[in-house]
């Protein structure tokens, strides 16, 4: 039943051309054309390459489970922290998690708010990411802990002690801060879900699959007062959660922001953590994209455009990254403070200057290469520098939290190694990371639907050219 | 193309009539010529938002932002409250040389309390103005509503319509270019 | 494939049905850490069969005869063997129920008797210190002079200190008070309390150092 | 004083050079940690089960870990409460009342003199040992020997019953095997018969030794300690003809000259040096004085450490230094020493000022100076020494002499005995304390010569060395398990009553002693019998005074009055042949942690660090920079040292200050039979020790093959130019008396808090004053504060991870250039900042302060996030990253203290101003409806401290002592520009350099 309408191609037009409107979808495709590309996936058989996916980072979700038992029975002593060093590795995950998993709801929230219609291209698996990403960061500070058993006292639960958490600590803001961003998360995922479980309910060919999406469509017919509705709870929804976004990163930087330790009391951290958490937010979103569309022919989908432009997001956070790391070196300068000073020079310089300067490297010397048109359209290019970007985003926290090996006291100077439990464990991570991924490709329109259709030329009923005319009747 | 047969008029009143259309347009315009004549109680089906149709079939604005209004102050105000109790009033720890209520402390859970309250709230609210879930709706019953979430758009007129009148929706929906015209019952 | 009419009559009962587990859930763990979860009741049989319903009821011993350390002492003593020699020597010589205690008075080797009273080894509690501010044995033993076998009669969790800790007027008594059973204070309590409370300088401390070292 | 505290100036090298090595050090076994944690005992470890009966009555508050476990198990189970049991006595020990520690007065025998300290008991369980005030040696403080002796008591791996051979025995069954033998033995007057005792100040014993020589006439006694006082005794007897005993008041000195004399740690009676020591340095106003203190030495003791003016010279350059300072002090100072002429040997440029300036400066304080001569130096330099404080008439008023009560030349006697061994002479040895085959000199190799003798029964402490090679071996008690007595330094005698029954078969030599006199008694009856005679007849009341007091008043030796021979002393040193320049001369020296090896097995020394190097469970041949450059050795190097065609493999340790062209050598490791803790730790260094060189010994060293892991509690040696350790000049001081307090830079505090509910204004206000001025570093604190708080020992490999658990620490940084380095010491406990910064980041409220200005650390709340020592400036919080005492042997837990929980594992911990101390007199105080005194309270550290540098008090007390210190110009607090308000704070270091020296 191809009585689908057909556009013509969109006019051709100089390349970089600021009236040109960027091509959402390339190609010539109906509102079906839309609806199987991006059911495929979740209908057809699992491919070979999905099955190999999944084995592999479901074995690495093995490991991490093994090292959380065998921590919880020894202690964190099986860890490399000491004395001046109480956070090493696990932060160190806990905050580069967080960060990764901040591009999905800015990608879905803050581009919608701009109107950024691109963003519909991408925003379903960012959103995904999202969610993934914070359950791995929520693992981190869960077993960082000396006596996990008793980590319900840092929740307000009335109990026998009468005493309660105490709320001047970062560590609880944390708690409440990742936790709202989660559950929001979820919400938003979900509610954008709805139209297109519904799809999926409609084209149910078993009746196990249409029984599942049936439930979780939860009987949406797509009638105008459910548009209505949906799409000002959707537009509320991006608009508190961009405040949120930023809220997130800020409170996780105040867990050093506001502490004493020089290199960590800092005023630049919350607007600096939030750029870093974009920044790596992108990258990851950059690594996975280009796998997916590839591995799920959704090139016309998720057009070079839109990584293009992902790229120059990258350039800019890049440079505000940047910008920072010059910016604390100048304000420790500036301060007079000694303690502060031997601080950055001790970064750049001391003991922990390798990390240092794989940091520089990665996140200010990498992006660069997006000022290049030609780099930012090349996808070998942009794949690795994605990958390079996200390691150093790791070290960038984990220099950050480097700054405690030499405080104040030289007596109680020290230096942190990692053993290969905590190795392991951020391994496992990312296991877990890409298990609940490939669930979710196999399980889960990848591609927000009635949003992409929505985008198509033919979806504008103002008849502006193309789309308005029905077959049949003269135009 | 499948051919239905002619609905036979139902025992008890039927939910209404129901047609297909091909695009937004085509729907939109529809949606313009019914209510030009007469008709209130319409409702359009799409597999996206099509702008101008609430206008088209004459509906009010969402209520959404209220409910979440109301979420956003019963979060934030727990929050602080929550807060304040526990550490100024049940149990006042002396932390830090800080006051037992140190406001600037307690914004951060205070914020992210409301947030996370205004969010359940558009969701709820959502939900629950439009109510669902709800499994079961006569419109599934169209032949052809399974593409409602492809790519065909719908047209209902209501029952509850004050000039309904089965013969006359049919005709005038398929004045209107709508196909696999056909009557839902209840 | 359609959802059959009365599914629509399902989301309720299942959202609230949902609901009320998930509630349930958190209650029962909120219980079990709350206040209210207490070993209260727990009165373990002992090696020897000691009725303090007698000895300190009927009989009218005072607390102090067999504990004697409780005003000097963080600990209030349970009684060495000789104590219950003192007068088992001549009453009920041959009891069976005193093998245990004569035995360990030949051989020298304590009687095994078991704790009822348990605080966790991170509390410190001191007997000496209480007794003397005028908090009654009663007040946290209850009325053991009613009890056949000793069993827990209070919570003793840090609520429940901590109750007497931030407003001790509700229940210090005047020192010659302290062991008496079933005591009435002569007139308002809260009043004798705080006069109490004002003569005697108490100020229990809600510092987490008052009991935990 | 400005580029004091910025040494970087002067040398940019120092820290960061001794860093790096450290840095390779740590590199060097990177994944250990796997080996470390074993398998088997995970679900041992999460399912700790909770106590059993006998030990909730042995000690239930070890158990916390338990508790806690099982706890968490209820937590997430939900299972039964454990059943815990009460076991009452059976009759009531006379005046003990359970749960009321006990304190009773004793004397600890160590270095040959008799300490005097008080006992804690609880219900029958030593827990800790403190100084006896009315001691005259110990004044109520002690050495950190002292403190660690309680574990010893309750050491796992004592021996525990008597054996022969392989097979274990009863005590009846050794009296079987030795009553035919004494028959035999007395029909010849013991002929054949030796014995081998450490010389004792227990007059008692001393008495019960003659008695047996009496019976066995043709007997020999030998007396031998490896650390002993032959020079000082050899010394004395040329300048004086006889053994003299230098009584020092240390106070009344000015001018205090020390020839590689480390007499505020290492020589006897130093806990009373250190006192009269510090007493002198003490200073409230501008007005006061202070003593000063050169040092010539070769070492980089802690008496070096406390120098105004300090020389490092090679060893016997020592001596050279006392025969220029001879010579200045009789050519420019007209000083009478017998009239000879002193023809000052060849010295260094430096040398030469320093001595000229110091002869200036004892001239000018004639009756008010001491020169003292350092154990290790030899005989004629004593003898000088003494010549000179006569010369000087320092004696009288600061140096005394007594008659020496048991002047055995020992070196001699057990070289003796080895020959005597050799030649047959002897077939029955009994070796009374001691472990010559471990420590008497390598030449006479003992062990050998043991298999020589037919017999040998071996009294010790362990089933050590030389009990598995003698065919009977007999456990000795512990001090606080056996009767006797002891004589302080000056003589004054005290009873020393056991505090606990002994814990196993063990006896005292006293009794084994009683044995050979064929009349078996235990102590307590060998020791009323002997003041039964001593005192006409036995007199219960003024024995149970003795015990009560801890001393017997008017019992110290009577003064001797003597002029020396000065004509013999010069004799000696013409004989004296002047060294050999260049070549490197080794110098024996006891250990900080494990003196002569005796403390080998105590985990508590063995993880103290030392006070200088900072090294834990280990020794090492110290070498300084510029030696070990020439020998091109890097810190940790393994080097081999040779003395007298002797080879040791030991491990180098560079340190500043440390004098050129030597190597010095601590004793007392590489122990091979001593017990789990001690087995294998460190170097053996007796093996070079011969009795030509016992003490000096010309050695050579050169770079050995590969690499030693050398563990440090303190890994950066430089301060980094912060003002930290704050330090004057006594003229600064007076010019500038706030010249402490100007040297930070703290902006007037700023906060976003102005609504506080709460001030810290009602009495008490506890706060600690710690005197940099009188602090020695001489880490008794330390101990004394892991016996009171219950601290686990965490082993090197932890050490190496910076997971050492001392809650106070104390940092030596060293000051100036590397070669001519000073150091200073800075014990840091926590804070109690007012403004805690470690209390705002816990997010279960588990940190968090108390009224009267404590900050508490509630292990019970706490979840172990680490995020307060992070954000802790000091550093002071401690995590138990495993769970430390799971290896633990029960016994331990006896010397726990019951009122401090036992941590366990993944909570924080930390100083907590010893609040269970606090805890005790605040309900004493209101029983009694009184308030508390000043000085009532006195925490560990305050309490051991030789100097008396730390003290503890009510800030709000206007008349206690810690408030008027904190008044004082002196004081400052650490980064006071964070403004977190400590309640700790120090008082600046003043150093009274000679502004003569300054000039050249």
């Amino acid at each position: 039943m191809s009585t689908a309408t057909v556009p013509p191609e969109p006019r051709e037009m100089v390349p970089d051309d600021p009236r040109r409107r960027l091509t959402l979808v390339q190609g010539r495709h109906s509102f079906a054309d839309i609806t199987r590309m991006v059911c495929a996936p979740v209908e057809e058989p699992a491919t070979r390459g999905w099955w190999v996916g999944f084995g592999i980072a479901s074995m690495c979700l093995g490991l991490f489970v093994a090292m959380v038992v065998y921590l919880v029975l020894v202690g964190i002593g099986i860890w490399g922290l000491n004395s001046p060093q109480g956070w090493g590795f696990d932060i160190t995950n806990f905050v580069w998690w967080v960060g990764i998993g901040h591009a999905g709801t800015l990608i879905s929230a803050i581009l919608y708010l701009f109107r950024q219609k691109w963003r519909t291209a991408i925003n379903r698996f960012a959103e995904a990411m999202t969610i993934f990403a914070v359950i791995c960061a929520l693992m981190f500070p869960t077993i960082h802990v000396g006596r996990i058993w008793m980590l319900w006292m840092a929740l307000p639960i009335p109990n026998w002690e009468a005493i309660w958490p105490q709320f001047r600590s970062p560590l609880l803001w944390d708690v409440f801060a990742v936790g709202t961003y989660f559950t929001v998360s979820v919400i938003f995922w979900y509610m954008g879900l709805i139209p297109d479980l519904a799809t999926l309910r409609d084209r149910a060919k078993s009746k196990v699959r249409w029984l599942v999406y049936g439930i979780l469509a939860m009987g949406w017919r797509g009638s105008a007062r459910h548009w209505a509705n949906y799409e000002k709870a959707y537009l509320i929804l991006a608009g508190i959660s961009t405040p949120l976004v930023l809220s997130v990163h800020s409170i996780v930087s105040f867990d050093f922001a506001v502490s004493v330790i020089p290199g960590w009391h800092t005023t630049i951290f919350p607007p600096y953590f939030v750029a870093g958490a974009i920044f790596s937010g992108f990258a990851m979103v950059m690594t996975l994209a280009i796998v997916a569309r590839r591995a799920f022919r959704l090139t016309d989908v998720i057009t070079i455009d839109h990584l293009d432009n992902m790229n120059k997001i990258m350039l800019a956070t890049g440079m505000m990254v940047g910008y920072a790391y010059s910016m604390e070196f100048f304000i420790s300068w500036y301060s007079g403070n000694k303690y502060e000073m031997f601080t950055f020079v001790n970064r750049a310089f001391g003991p922990y200057a390798w990390a240092y300067w794989i940091m520089i490297t990665c996140n200010v010397l990498v992006p660069q290469i997006f000022w290049f048109r030609k780099n930012r359209r090349s996808i070998p290019i942009m794949f690795v520098a994605s990958i390079l970007i996200n390691v150093g985003m790791w070290f960038e926290r984990f220099v950050i939290i480097m700054s405690l090996s030499r405080d104040f006291l030289p007596s109680s100077w020290g230096y942190y190694k990692p053993t290969w439990v905590e190795i392991c464990t951020l391994i496992g991570s990312l296991g877990l990371f890409f298990t609940l991924f490939f669930l979710f490709l196999r399980f889960l329109p990848m591609v927000a639907m009635a949003e992409v259709k929505n985008v198509l030329p033919q979806a504008d009923p103002h008849g502006h050219g193309e789309g308005g005319v029905p077959p049949g009747e003269p135009a | 193309m499948s051919e239905t047969p002619k609905p036979r008029p139902a025992p008890e009143a039927p939910y209404g009539v129901m047609a297909e259309f091909a695009t937004p347009a085509e729907l939109l315009r529809a949606a313009g010529r019914l209510r030009a004549r007469g008709y209130r109680n319409i409702e359009a089906y799409s597999p996206f938002p099509i702008h101008g149709l609430d206008a088209a079939l004459g509906h009010g604005g969402s209520k959404v932002p209220w409910i979440v209004l109301g979420g956003a102050i019963i979060g934030a105000s727990s929050g602080l409250l929550l807060q304040w109790w526990t550490s100024a009033v049940d149990y006042p720890i002396k932390v830090g040389g800080k006051p037992y209520f140190s406001i600037p402390a307690f914004v951060p859970i205070t914020f992210e309390l409301g947030v996370l309250f205004s969010a359940f709230a558009a969701l709820l609210g959502m939900l629950a103005l439009n109510q669902l879930p709800q499994p079961y709706h006569p419109v599934f019953k169209h032949s052809q509503f399974h593409r409602v979430t492809d790519d065909r758009f719908f047209l209902a007129v209501e029952s509850e319509d004050p000039m309904f009148n089965v013969e006359r929706a049919e005709r005038d929906l398929g004045d209107a270019g709508g196909q696999h015209i056909e009557v839902l019952q209840a | 494939m359609i959802f059959p009419k009365w599914t629509n009559r399902t989301p309720l009962p299942v959202a609230v049905g949902g609901g009320f587990v998930l509630i349930l859930v958190v209650t029962a763990f909120a219980y079990y850490i709350s206040p209210y979860s207490t070993q209260v009741g727990y009165a373990p049989t002992q090696p020897v069969p000691y009725s303090h319903k007698l000895h300190a009821g009927a009989l009218g011993m005072d607390c102090r005869y067999c504990h004697v350390a409780v005003e000097r002492s963080p600990v209030a003593m349970v009684p060495v063997s000789q104590t219950c020699m003192n007068c088992h020597s001549v009453i009920k010589k041959d009891s069976d129920k005193l093998a245990p205690i004569r035995q360990s008075v030949d051989t020298g080797l304590p009687v095994q008797w078991v704790r009822v009273h348990h605080a966790p080894d991170f509390v410190y509690f001191n007997h000496s210190a209480h007794v003397n501010a005028g908090v009654g044995c009663e007040s946290c033993h209850g009325r053991i002079d009613q009890m056949e076998v000793v069993r827990q009669a209070k919570p003793l969790n840090m609520a429940w200190c901590l109750d007497c800790h931030r407003s001790p007027e509700k229940y210090v008594r005047p020192p010659e008070f302290v062991t008496a059973m079933g005591y009435v204070p002569a007139g308002n309590q809260l009043e004798l309390g705080r006069q109490l409370v004002a003569a005697r300088n108490i100020h229990p401390p809600t510092d987490c150092w008052g009991c935990h070292r | 004083m400005e580029d004091r505290v910025t040494p970087e100036s002067k040398t940019p090298g120092n820290g960061r050079a001794q860093w790096r090595s450290l840095e390779e050090l740590s590199g060097s076994s990177e994944y250990r940690e796997h080996a470390e944690t074993e398998f088997p005992d995970y679900f041992a470890e999460a399912l700790d089960l909770p106590p059993v009966a006998e030990n909730a009555a042995l000690s239930r508050r070890s158990f916390l870990g338990v508790m806690g476990a099982s706890l968490a198990l209820t937590g997430l189970a939900g299972c039964q409460r454990p059943l815990a049991k009460i076991l009452p006595y059976s009759k009531l020990p006379e005046d003990l009342l359970p749960g009321v520690p006990q304190s009773y007065a004793t004397v600890m025998q160590f270095r040959g003199m008799g300490e005097g300290i008080l006992v804690t008991s609880n219900e029958g369980r030593p827990t800790k040992i403190e100084g006896n005030p009315d001691h005259p040696s110990s004044l109520g403080a002690t050495h950190s020997y002292a403190q660690a002796s309680i574990l010893q008591l309750y050491d796992p791996d004592r021996s525990q019953f008597p054996t022969e051979g392989n097979a274990s025995r009863t005590w009846e069954e050794w009296n079987a095997w030795l009553t035919p033998k004494l028959t035999t033995l007395r029909a010849d007057g013991g002929r054949g018969l030796a014995f081998l005792s450490l010389p004792t100040a227990s007059p008692t014993l001393r008495a019960k030794r003659a008695e047996v020589m009496a019976a066995f006439p043709n007997a020999r006694w030998v007396d031998y300690e490896p650390l002993n006082r032959d020079n000082a005794i050899e010394g004395s007897r040329l300048a004086y003809g006889r053994p003299f005993r230098q009584q020092l008041a240390l106070d009344q000195a000015e001018v205090i000259v020390s020839l590689d004399s480390d007499f505020l740690f290492v020589e006897p009676n130093s806990v009373r040096h250190a006192r009269d020591y510090g007493r002198r340095r003490r200073v409230a106003s501008t007005q006061d004085s202070m003593n000063r203190l050169y040092v010539v030495e070769t070492v980089f003791s802690i008496t070096g450490s406390m120098a105004d003016h300090r020389l490092r010279l090679a060893p016997t350059q020592v001596a050279e230094v006392a025969r220029a300072l001879a010579a200045t002090l009789t050519g420019q100072h007209s000083m009478y020493l017998g009239g000879e002429t002193w023809s000052a040997g060849t010295l260094s440029d430096r040398a030469q000022v320093f001595v000229a300036t110091l002869a200036r400066d004892l001239a000018e304080h004639r009756g008010r100076s001491v020169v003292l001569a350092g154990g290790s130096q030899p005989p004629e330099v004593h003898a000088l020494a003494m010549a000179l404080n006569h010369a000087l008439g320092n004696v009288g008023p600061v140096v005394r002499y007594t008659l020496e009560p048991y002047p055995a030349q020992q070196r001699e006697g057990i070289a003796g005995l080895a020959k005597a061994m050799d030649t047959g002479q002897v077939n029955f040895l009994v070796v009374l304390g001691g472990n010559p085959a471990y420590d008497a000199p390598a030449d006479i190799d003992f062990t050998a010569r043991m298999r020589k003798v037919p017999d040998v029964a071996c009294l010790s402490f362990y089933r050590d060395e030389t009990a598995e090679k003698a065919n009977w071996h007999l456990p000795e008690t512990h001090f606080l398990e056996t009767w006797g007595d002891a004589e302080a330094w000056d003589g004054t005698r005290s009873i020393q009553q056991p505090l606990i029954a002994p814990m196993y078969q063990g006896k005292s030599e006293l009794e084994v002693l009683s044995m050979f006199l064929g009349r078996p008694l235990d102590s307590h009856a060998l020791l009323q019998e002997a003041y039964g005679r001593e005192w006409g007849v036995f007199s219960g009341s003024r024995w149970d005074r003795a015990l009560n007091d801890g001393v017997l008043p008017g019992t110290a030796y009577a003064e001797i009055t003597a002029t020396p021979d000065f004509s013999s002393v010069t004799a000696a040193w013409s004989r004296r042949t002047p060294p050999a320049s260049g070549g490197i001369e080794a110098l024996f020296r006891p250990d900080y942690s494990v003196w002569d090896g005796r403390f080998a097995n105590n985990s508590w020394m063995q993880e103290l660090p030392d006070p200088m190097t900072k090294i834990v469970w280990d020794n090492a041949a110290l070498l300084s920079s510029k030696t070990a450059e020439s020998l091109g050795v890097k810190d940790g190097d393994l080097v081999s040292v040779s003395v007298a065609n002797r080879d040791l493999e030991i491990a180098a340790c560079i340190v500043p200050g440390l004098a050129d062209g030597a190597v010095v050598l601590p004793l007392g490791y590489g122990r091979k039979r001593v017990g789990r803790v001690g087995d294998g730790v460190g170097f053996n260094t007796y093996a070079l020790r011969t009795t030509t060189g016992m003490d000096i010994a010309p050695a050579s060293v050169k770079a050995g093959a590969g690499h030693y892991t050398l563990v440090r509690t303190q890994d950066h040696q430089a301060i980094e130019g912060r003002p930290l350790v704050r330090e004057g000049t006594l003229e600064e001081y007076r010019k500038d008396p706030e010249f402490a307090r100007e040297m930070n830079e703290a902006p007037p505090p700023l906060t976003l808090y102005t609504n506080k509910e709460y001030d810290f204004s009602k009495p008490p206000q506890w706060g600690m004053a710690i005197d940099l001025n009188t602090c020695i570093g001489c880490n008794a604190c330390t101990i004394a504060c892991q016996s009171e708080n219950n601290i686990p020992t965490v082993g090197k490999e932890q050490v190496k991870k910076n997971r050492e658990m001392h809650w106070i620490r104390i940092d030596r940084y060293y000051v100036g250039d590397v070669e001519e380095a000073e150091a200073v010491h800075q014990p840091i406990p926590c804070m109690h900042c007012e403004n805690a910064p470690c209390e705002n980041v816990c997010p279960v409220n588990a940190t968090n302060h108390s009224a009267d200005g404590l900050n508490q650390m509630v292990y019970n709340r706490c979840i172990g996030t680490r995020y307060c020592n992070n954000n802790c400036p000091y550093k002071v919080r401690r995590f138990n990253f495993l769970a430390w005492r799971k290896h633990e042997p029960e016994v331990i837990k006896m010397a726990m203290n019951p009122d401090v929980t036992v941590r366990m594992r993944g909570v924080m911990e930390k100083c907590t101003y010893c609040v269970q101390r606090i805890n005790r007199k605040r309900i004493e105080a209101k029983i009694a409806q009184r308030d508390i005194q000043d000085g009532e309270i006195r925490t560990a550290c305050q309490q051991v401290c030789p100097t008396e540098a730390i003290i503890f008090g009510d800030l709000l007390d206007s008349e206690s002592r810690v408030a008027k210190l904190k008044a004082e110009e002196r004081s400052y607090t650490l980064l006071e520009e964070l403004n977190t308000q400590p309640r700790t704070f120090f008082l600046a270091r003043l150093r009274n350099p000679n502004s003569e020296m300054e000039k050249a």
